[in-house]
């Protein structure tokens, strides 16, 4: 009961927060330099070209009309048109949002369980040799530039010791799943980094959980190991797990742009980068706002989640 | 089955913890430790299963179950043995219980039998509910008494061969006592389980044991057939602590009408709280005046920490005041300024979930004691240092951490630093339960004498009657959220009217009576 | 010169037919689906429209090729003109290639949504008439004797009447888009080609954006053929035997300059354009910033293209730069500039150090590629900024760049200038034209704004064995070429 | 430990404190970073002994001249973003109602503006410096501190201690400090070392999106080289090295010391 009227108030905040969202990534796209209007004319374009464009475009109206027209439009799922290709942008997200939905999917799947485990390994063997090995991996892991880690990997294993397509090309006609193999360089070079650093903060949560009397106590009551760490160890370290890992999977869907970029996989960065370079201030704000939206519920159920393993907090009922 | 040979474990400073200490326990022995508080029972018993708190080592010596000895075998084979035969109720059950996992869960984890109706059976022979609703409650949705019976059910049901219980009846009215001991007793004679029972109740251990061991300092300094040690103590120390203990008859026929009673200081009328969906405190009211002790009386769960709670602003009441000194109280701690939370102090129950685990206990004391009386830190320390000597306390705890404390001593600490913050209220929830009778009774006197000398007020909430009888002038008896006596010691204890107190009055025993008989 | 010999001749390569070819192109994610030739962008989408529609003309191997028209003349004072087109054409859907079909083109690339519309400004749109089945009329706006390399050349696909949905073209161009998935697109050979059978029998367009990630994808084998690989990216696979680099020659490549604006101070003064001229040293920069992967410039775009006149290569005179900067008081100039094409910034940074040298301090203004054109409007404002063109021939070139309208016109070109251009523009005999061009070029070169450094090559890389690629105005042709044999 | 063992850390330590003294007194040693000596992509010479670099630079000096800025702006901004984090987490999990509610906001906000938009946003508004990218990381940071810290907070505040020590007298503000956060800090902590070297990244990142990188810095020339790696091996190697050990050094070093404090 208390749970259910805490998922509301946590999602009508959600609401909230998305709106100052829109206002923000608004008033950001508006700071950004140059106008729809010279990118989307060819180079030959003359001055009164340009102005006609920016009339058509609307660019040339002040800003709080065109907020309004934008967010009403936002409410009914329409986002405007892209200023560059003309295509509403809705349809212009819909395929790279699929996209990046599998790459951060996949990456998950690996990198979630990877982190937690490694997190748990080293946590419970603080500070042994298998312990600082693993930090020392992870700390390098996440040192090295995105770029560099996925450069690597392509000189690695696409060049060198040719094993895996360099970039990922799905099949006419088909999705990524089709061709599995396309995935395998994306996903490590973010798993990389995800598992790395999840896998930090797993383990301090690990080892503030295993100091707690309970498990101690349930050791001494002769549990299987098996047994104390989930039953009993885990449900302590969740709420700042939960955190983690709302931040890494929503982190996955803004922050692909590197890997996306050197692997060619056409999904969200991608399209946001893209939009920046041409200016494309639609499908900017979309791409933005959907981000959001997603990064919002990522957390929203995070809290979710730490609520419903603490029974202590459900009943304060924050 | 069990063989403790030559056992030392020292701290890391080096001081012995536990000297050279030898012990069998034989198939079915039922053997008592009894000892002062930090004498090296906990440690004792920790061996016993094989382990050694972080900060302690083990010296010399070993401890073998079947042969397997358990504190240098690898982690596997000591969790098979624990599996397979022992037993272990740690020392403050409230915080070894998983907060994560409703009861239920916590039965089923290491029963034998794992049926609905095993389940709700072993909840009853603890004197807990069985049914459905509370079996889907968590740990913290029970009284401290509840938990504590709630991780005696857990563990007994694995059906170990031998139970280490480590001060299984604290917390725990007479009524429930009885009902537990004489569940354990069943047990033991039923199914010939070994039985290690520490514990500061001494008829307890009449009642239970059959070896008694009086540890102190981490030496046993007496053994021998429980009746013998009880009848006919030798050491020293074992007749100063049978001397320390309250006997409620004894203390009755002692008790003097207390001189005429202050000024009202905490009055309470039409306190109403509600824990979960239940109302625990129905329309209670009560005075407390200054300088007078009073005692909550009351069986397990009846509502004594929720009141107390309340009083402090711990838990926001539904309905009801309560006024300090003439002046109403805002109903939350966070609404009440500093002057109004410190005049009212609480030493909880759970004194081990009070202190910060990552904070030397000195360092707790301390800051109070700056904050309360503005002393410089040099002042401060001092200060410290004689309230922990009052409490009992060596120095050379101040700067350890609550966890390398033992559970009477953490006890301890918590009550003096209620006592730094020099309130003129004091509500003690099971203040004594931890310790053994003479440090107790030590504690005690300090808090008449803070009383007496003072003018501070006294709510007292024990399950000991004896104390009652010593320390207190009046008793409320609590039941079913509601006050159903209430007037001075003697007459409400020497004559109950309403059945509960006659109930609680008639579980009490006194040591002697019952040391050698088997009842 | 306008020889009638058809753009797309008989096949080059002496290698066998290929039955299918990957081509790794640049794209963007926003990028409008290929094959709609109104709004076309760069890279995978202009090479899939170069492919399924034919254009009345195209510049071939630095030459004007008649491609679906046959001839196109002038009336006397060049106000209106007479396209006749090429017989026995027929488009994808078998309808042959009527003049309908050109007007409808015509008038529909010059106006919007068409994002070519201004090469057609100055067309007399609804006055196209077609005079019989293979002729067409063109009147214009104003007088223009360059009408066939300034409009044509520039732009001109043409597809049939009628012809609303561009996610399905037709053209007449040697392959039919068959399916686009992801960012490929599916071509197929066109049987009937007027041209003659392609070679190969299937093309694949796969957009890539990175100039690296191509390059990778080539070598993993994902790609046959890589447009537009890094110079860095040229010179670490130079020894490789696997792939063969090709080199567009400045014929195929974007012009790079440090524009000077005549208007603005202290660039007003000629002596400072001049000294800053000589000052350079244009070997070292191409070296520097383009790796060696180009051609040193001589201030005037259009090099190895029609119409170019054969300029003085300008070489480096440090004490002639010194004295007039000297004389013209000049000590220290700042330039805008930033990474608009790869090595821009380098040049900039060498350009600092060789103007030192003729005793001027050079400060960079460095600015992020997105922040550089931010505003068309204020580009004509900076006295001295990095820009590159593509290289065109210098008559299309100083149409499209150096008048007053042009928001790229940076070096602030003069009325008098102005003046000479239109009247070069509009002068219908095409000898007289030229000459008057070239005369524009030789001003230019004398005092225009430009420091034009060099050329830097559009850098392509294929499988080995794969030839007979063309480049026709920088946009790779596949349709005549062969594997290994 | 064995001699050995402390031969090897010995070793350890004198090759950290090697790498510091470069980042911190190499600038002196640095002749022109940014000075164009030759042809790009050169090999070791006597003149330049690590070879240029994609423009012809000499990488020894740059590497020399790069590692300052890595020590002084991404370790600020971290701290910045840490300390302001555990402050909002800390206020939110603390006070329930408006400010919690005010502080999740907050944190919904900032984490929902991908990040590349943030960096792009604030490059353009106020160009590469070091204010700006101090601002990207603390932006990018602080939310998700936030959000840790507020998690373990709420957890800590049904604790009896907490509720002791406040009604032993204590103020908001030392029970926040004195008894909380000494409970919830080890993730935070234990995330500090990963947020550096990201801020490291980040400075890098900006030089890769073509932003002028503002001199030199390892980050920066690992991303200005690592295309031509081929070529030159050690204009990426080097500098990756170094940054490398750094980071290394200061998240182990990071570990041990919360290991210490919270023993
Ligand atoms: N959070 C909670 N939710 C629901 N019920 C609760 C909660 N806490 C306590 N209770 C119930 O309220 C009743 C009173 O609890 P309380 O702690 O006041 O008992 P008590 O008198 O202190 O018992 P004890 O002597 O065992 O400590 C008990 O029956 C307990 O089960
Ligand atoms: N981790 C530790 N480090 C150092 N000393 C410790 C540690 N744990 C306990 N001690 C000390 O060892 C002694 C024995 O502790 P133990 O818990 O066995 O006492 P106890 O007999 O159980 O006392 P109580 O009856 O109060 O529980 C105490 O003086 C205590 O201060
Ligand atoms: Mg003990
Ligand atoms: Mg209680």
């Amino acid at each position: 009961m208390t749970g259910l009227r805490f998922l509301v108030r946590r999602l009508g905040a959600a609401v909230a927060t998305l709106f100052v969202v829109a206002v923000v990534l608004f008033a950001g796209s508006e700071v950004l330099p140059g106008d729809a209007a010279s990118a989307s004319l060819g180079p030959d374009a003359t001055l009164e070209e340009v102005e006609q464009r920016r009339a058509e475009l609307g660019v040339d109206r002040p800003w709080p009309g065109r907020f309004v027209e934008w967010i009403a439009g936002a409410i009914r799922l329409d986002l405007g048109v892209s200023s560059v290709s003309g295509q509403p942008v809705v349809d212009l997200v819909a395929a790279p949002l699929a996209a990046t939905g599998l790459l951060v999917a996949v990456t998950a799947a690996v990198s979630v369980p990877l982190a937690m485990g490694l997190g748990l390994v080293s946590g419970l063997r603080r500070d042994g040799r298998l312990d600082r090995t693993l930090s020392a991996v992870a700390v390098v892991a996440v040192s090295i530039p995105q770029f560099v880690v996925a450069g690597l990997l392509v000189l690695v294993f696409a060049d060198l010791l040719p094993v895996l397509p360099a970039i990922s090309l799905p099949p006419l006609g088909g999705t990524a799943l089709d061709r599995p193999e396309i995935l395998v360089l994306p996903v490590t070079a973010l798993t990389l980094f995800g598992a790395a650093w999840a896998s930090r903060i797993v383990r301090a949560a690990v080892i503030d959980a295993d100091a707690t009397p309970h498990v101690e106590a349930a050791r001494l009551a002769g549990l299987p190991e098996r047994v104390v760490v989930w039953r009993h160890l885990l449900p302590a370290a969740v709420p700042p797990c939960a955190q983690t890992f709302a931040w890494l999977l929503s982190g996955l869907f803004g922050g692909t742009a590197v890997v996306e970029v050197v692997f060619n996989y056409p999904g969200l960065s991608q399209t946001l980068v893209a939009a920046v370079r041409n200016h494309d201030t639609a499908v900017l704000e979309g791409v933005g706002l959907l981000l959001a939206a997603i990064i919002v519920v990522a957390f929203v159920l995070a809290d979710v989640v730490v609520m419903a393993v603490d029974p202590r907090l459900r009943v304060a009922g924050r | 089955m069990i063989e403790i040979r030559g056992l030392r474990i020292a701290d890391t400073t080096g001081r012995p913890v536990l000297r050279d200490l030898t012990l069998t326990v034989g198939d079915g022995d039922r053997i008592g430790v009894v000892g002062e508080s930090g004498a090296g029972k906990t440690t004792l018993a920790l061996a016993l299963v094989g382990a050694v708190r972080p900060g302690l080592r083990v010296v010399a010596g070993q401890v073998l179950v079947d042969g397997e000895d358990v504190l240098r075998a690898g982690p596997a084979e000591v969790r098979r043995v624990r599996r397979r035969a022992l037993g272990y109720l740690p020392q403050d059950p409230p915080s070894a219980l998983t907060p994560t996992l409703r009861i239920r869960r916590q039965l089923r984890e290491l029963a034998t039998d794992r049926t609905e109706a095993a389940v709700a059976t072993r909840l009853a022979e603890v004197g807990l509910p069985g049914d459905a609703a509370f079996q889907r409650r968590y740990p913290h949705q029970l009284s401290g008494g509840q938990q504590q019976r709630l991780a005696l059910a857990r563990l007994m049901s694995g059906d170990p061969r031998v139970l280490i219980l480590d001060e299984p009846t604290t917390g725990l009215d007479g009524l429930v006592r009885e009902q537990v001991l004489s569940q354990l007793r069943h047990l033991a004679d039923r199914r010939g389980v070994g039985l290690v029972f520490i514990t500061h109740d001494l008829a307890a251990a009449a009642r239970m044991t059959d070896h008694l061991v009086v540890l102190h300092d981490g030496e046993v300094v007496e053994q021998g057939p429980t009746a013998e040690v009880l009848g006919h103590p030798r050491a020293a120390y074992t007749r100063r602590l049978l001397a320390a203990v309250a006997d409620l008859r004894t203390e009755l026929d002692r008790w003097a009408a207390p001189p005429p009673p202050g000024p009202v200081v905490l009055e309470v009328t039409g306190l109403t709280a509600v824990r979960g969906r239940r109302v625990v405190l129905d329309d209670v009211s009560l005075r407390l005046h200054a300088g007078e002790s009073l005692a909550l009386l009351g069986t397990s769960g009846c509502g004594k920490t929720t009141l107390a709670q309340s009083v402090t602003g711990a838990l926001r009441p539904q309905a009801g005041r309560v006024t300090l000194g003439g002046r109403t109280l805002a109903a939350t701690l966070r609404r009440r300024p500093v002057a109004e939370r410190r005049r009212i102090q609480l030493v909880p129950q759970d004194s081990t979930g009070s202190l910060n685990p990552r904070r030397p206990v000195g360092a707790a004391i301390g800051r109070v004691v700056r904050r309360a009386r503005g002393l410089t830190a040099g002042e401060a320390a001092a200060e410290t240092r004689r309230l922990m000597g009052l409490v009992g306390l060596g120095e050379e705890l101040a700067d350890r951490l609550p966890r390398e404390l033992s559970g009477g001593q953490r006890q301890r600490v918590a009550i003096a630093r209620a006592l730094a913050a020099g309130a003129d209220v004091l509500i003690c929830d099971e203040v004594t339960s931890n310790l053994d009778a003479q440090v107790g009774a030590a504690v005690l006197r300090l808090l008449d004498s803070l009383r007496t000398e003072l003018g501070v007020a006294l709510l007292m909430v024990t399950h000991d009657l004896g104390v009652v009888a010593r320390h207190a002038e009046r008793v409320v008896v609590l039941s079913g959220g509601r006050v159903v006596d209430d007037g001075p010691v003697d007459d409400v204890l020497g004559t109950p009217r309403h059945e509960v107190t006659r109930a609680l009055v008639a579980a009490a025993t006194p040591v002697a009576d019952r040391s050698g008989s088997v009842g | 010169g306008d020889d009638a010999e058809p753009a797309g001749g008989p096949s080059g390569g002496g290698g066998a037919s290929v039955p299918s070819l990957k081509i790794g192109a640049p794209h963007a994610v926003t990028d409008s689906e290929a094959g709609n030739p109104l709004a076309t962008s760069i890279g995978a989408t202009l090479i899939v429209m170069r492919h399924v529609y034919d254009s009345l003309m195209v510049l071939d191997n630095g030459e004007y090729k008649y491609q679906l028209a046959e001839s196109v003349e002038p009336n006397a004072d060049a106000t209106e003109w007479t396209i006749k087109l090429r017989s026995g054409v027929t488009f994808h859907d078998g309808r042959p290639l009527r003049a309908a079909d050109v007007v409808h083109s015509l008038r529909a690339l010059g106006t919007k949504p068409s994002n070519r519309a201004s090469v057609y400004a100055l067309v007399d749109l609804p006055k196209i008439t077609a005079v019989d089945d293979l002729t067409v009329r063109v009147p214009l706006l104003a007088p223009r004797g360059d009408f066939k390399e300034a409009v044509l050349v520039v732009f001109s696909p043409i597809f049939p009447e009628g012809l609303t949905d561009f996610t399905k073209p037709i053209g007449s161009g040697p392959y039919t888009l068959a399916e686009r998935s992801g960012t490929t697109t599916r071509l197929v050979a066109n049987e009937q080609y007027w041209g003659g059978r392609p070679t190969v029998d299937e093309l694949h367009v796969v957009g890539i954006l990175d100039a690296g990630a191509r390059l990778s994808a080539l070598k993993a084998g994902q790609v046959d053929y890589a447009i537009g690989i890094s110079a860095t990216g040229a010179r670490t696979e130079a020894a490789n035997s696997e792939l063969v680099v090709h080199r567009g020659g400045p014929a195929n490549a974007n012009a790079l300059s440090f524009a000077m604006n005549q208007k603005l101070k202290p660039f007003d003064d000629p002596r400072v354009r001049q000294a800053v001229r000589l000052a350079a040293d244009r070997q070292a920069l191409v070296d520097n910033a383009l790796l060696g992967y180009g051609t040193t410039a001589d201030d005037v775009v259009g090099m190895k293209l029609p119409g170019y006149a054969d300029l003085p290569p300008r070489a480096r005179d440090l004490d002639q730069a010194r004295r007039l900067f000297a004389e013209a008081g000049v000590t220290a100039l700042t330039l805008r500039t930033g990474e608009i094409v790869p090595g821009m910034l380098n040049a900039s940074r060498l350009l600092a150090q060789q103007l030192k040298e003729a005793g001027v301090e050079l400060t960079l203004e460095e600015l992020s590629p997105d922040a550089y054109y931010a505003d068309l409007m204020t580009l004509a404002t900076h006295p001295f900024q990095a820009f590159y063109y593509s290289n065109r021939p210098a008559a299309v070139h100083l149409s499209a760049v150096t008048h007053a309208k042009a928001p790229f016109n940076v070096t602030g070109t003069s009325e008098a200038y102005q003046g000479k251009l239109a009247a070069a523009q509009a002068t219908p005999d095409d000898k007289a034209r030229e000459a008057a061009f070239r005369a524009l070029q030789e001003e230019f070169y004398a005092e225009g704004g430009d420091l034009l450094w060099g050329f830097q090559e559009q850098l392509d890389a294929g499988r080995k064995g794969i030839e007979g690629v063309r480049m026709v105005q920088s946009v790779q042709l596949f349709d005549r070429v062969t594997g290994p044999a | 430990m064995s001699r050995l063992r402390w031969v090897a850390v010995g070793c350890l330590v004198l090759v950290v404190l090697a790498v510091v003294g470069v980042a911190l007194f190499g600038p002196l040693l640095a002749g022109a970073p940014e000075q164009i000596v030759g042809l790009p992509y050169s090999g070791p010479s006597p003149a330049s002994p690590l070879g240029t670099d994609n423009s012809g630079r000499d990488v020894l000096d740059r590497v020399l001249a790069g590692g300052r800025p890595l020590v002084v702006v991404p370790v600020v901004a971290t701290v910045l973003a840490t300390l302001l984090g555990l402050l909002l987490g800390l206020a939110g999990g603390y006070f329930a109602g408006v400010v919690d509610t005010v502080v999740s906001r907050l944190d919904y906000v900032l984490l929902g503006l991908p990040p590349v938009l943030i960096l792009l946003v604030l490059l353009h508004g106020w160009g590469y410096s070091a204010t700006t990218m101090t601002a990207v990381v603390v932006l990018t940071g602080t939310p998700f501190v936030s959000r840790v810290t507020r998690a373990e907070t709420l957890r800590a505040v049904e604790d009896g201690y907490v509720v002791a020590a406040y009604a032993t007298g204590d103020s908001h503000l030392s029970v926040i400090f004195r008894e909380i956060l000494p409970n919830i800090i080890r993730p935070v902590l234990a995330d500090f070392g990963t947020r550096l070297a990201i801020a490291v990244t980040l400075t890098a990142a900006a030089g890769f999106l073509g932003f002028g990188s503002g001199g030199p810095n390892w980050g920066a020339m690992i991303s200005e080289n690592v295309e031509g790696i081929r070529l030159t091996p050690w204009g990426v190697a080097v500098p990756a090295v170094l940054l490398g050990v750094m980071t290394v050094a200061a998240n182990l070093g990071i570990d041990r010391l919360v290991g210490r404090v919270l023993r």
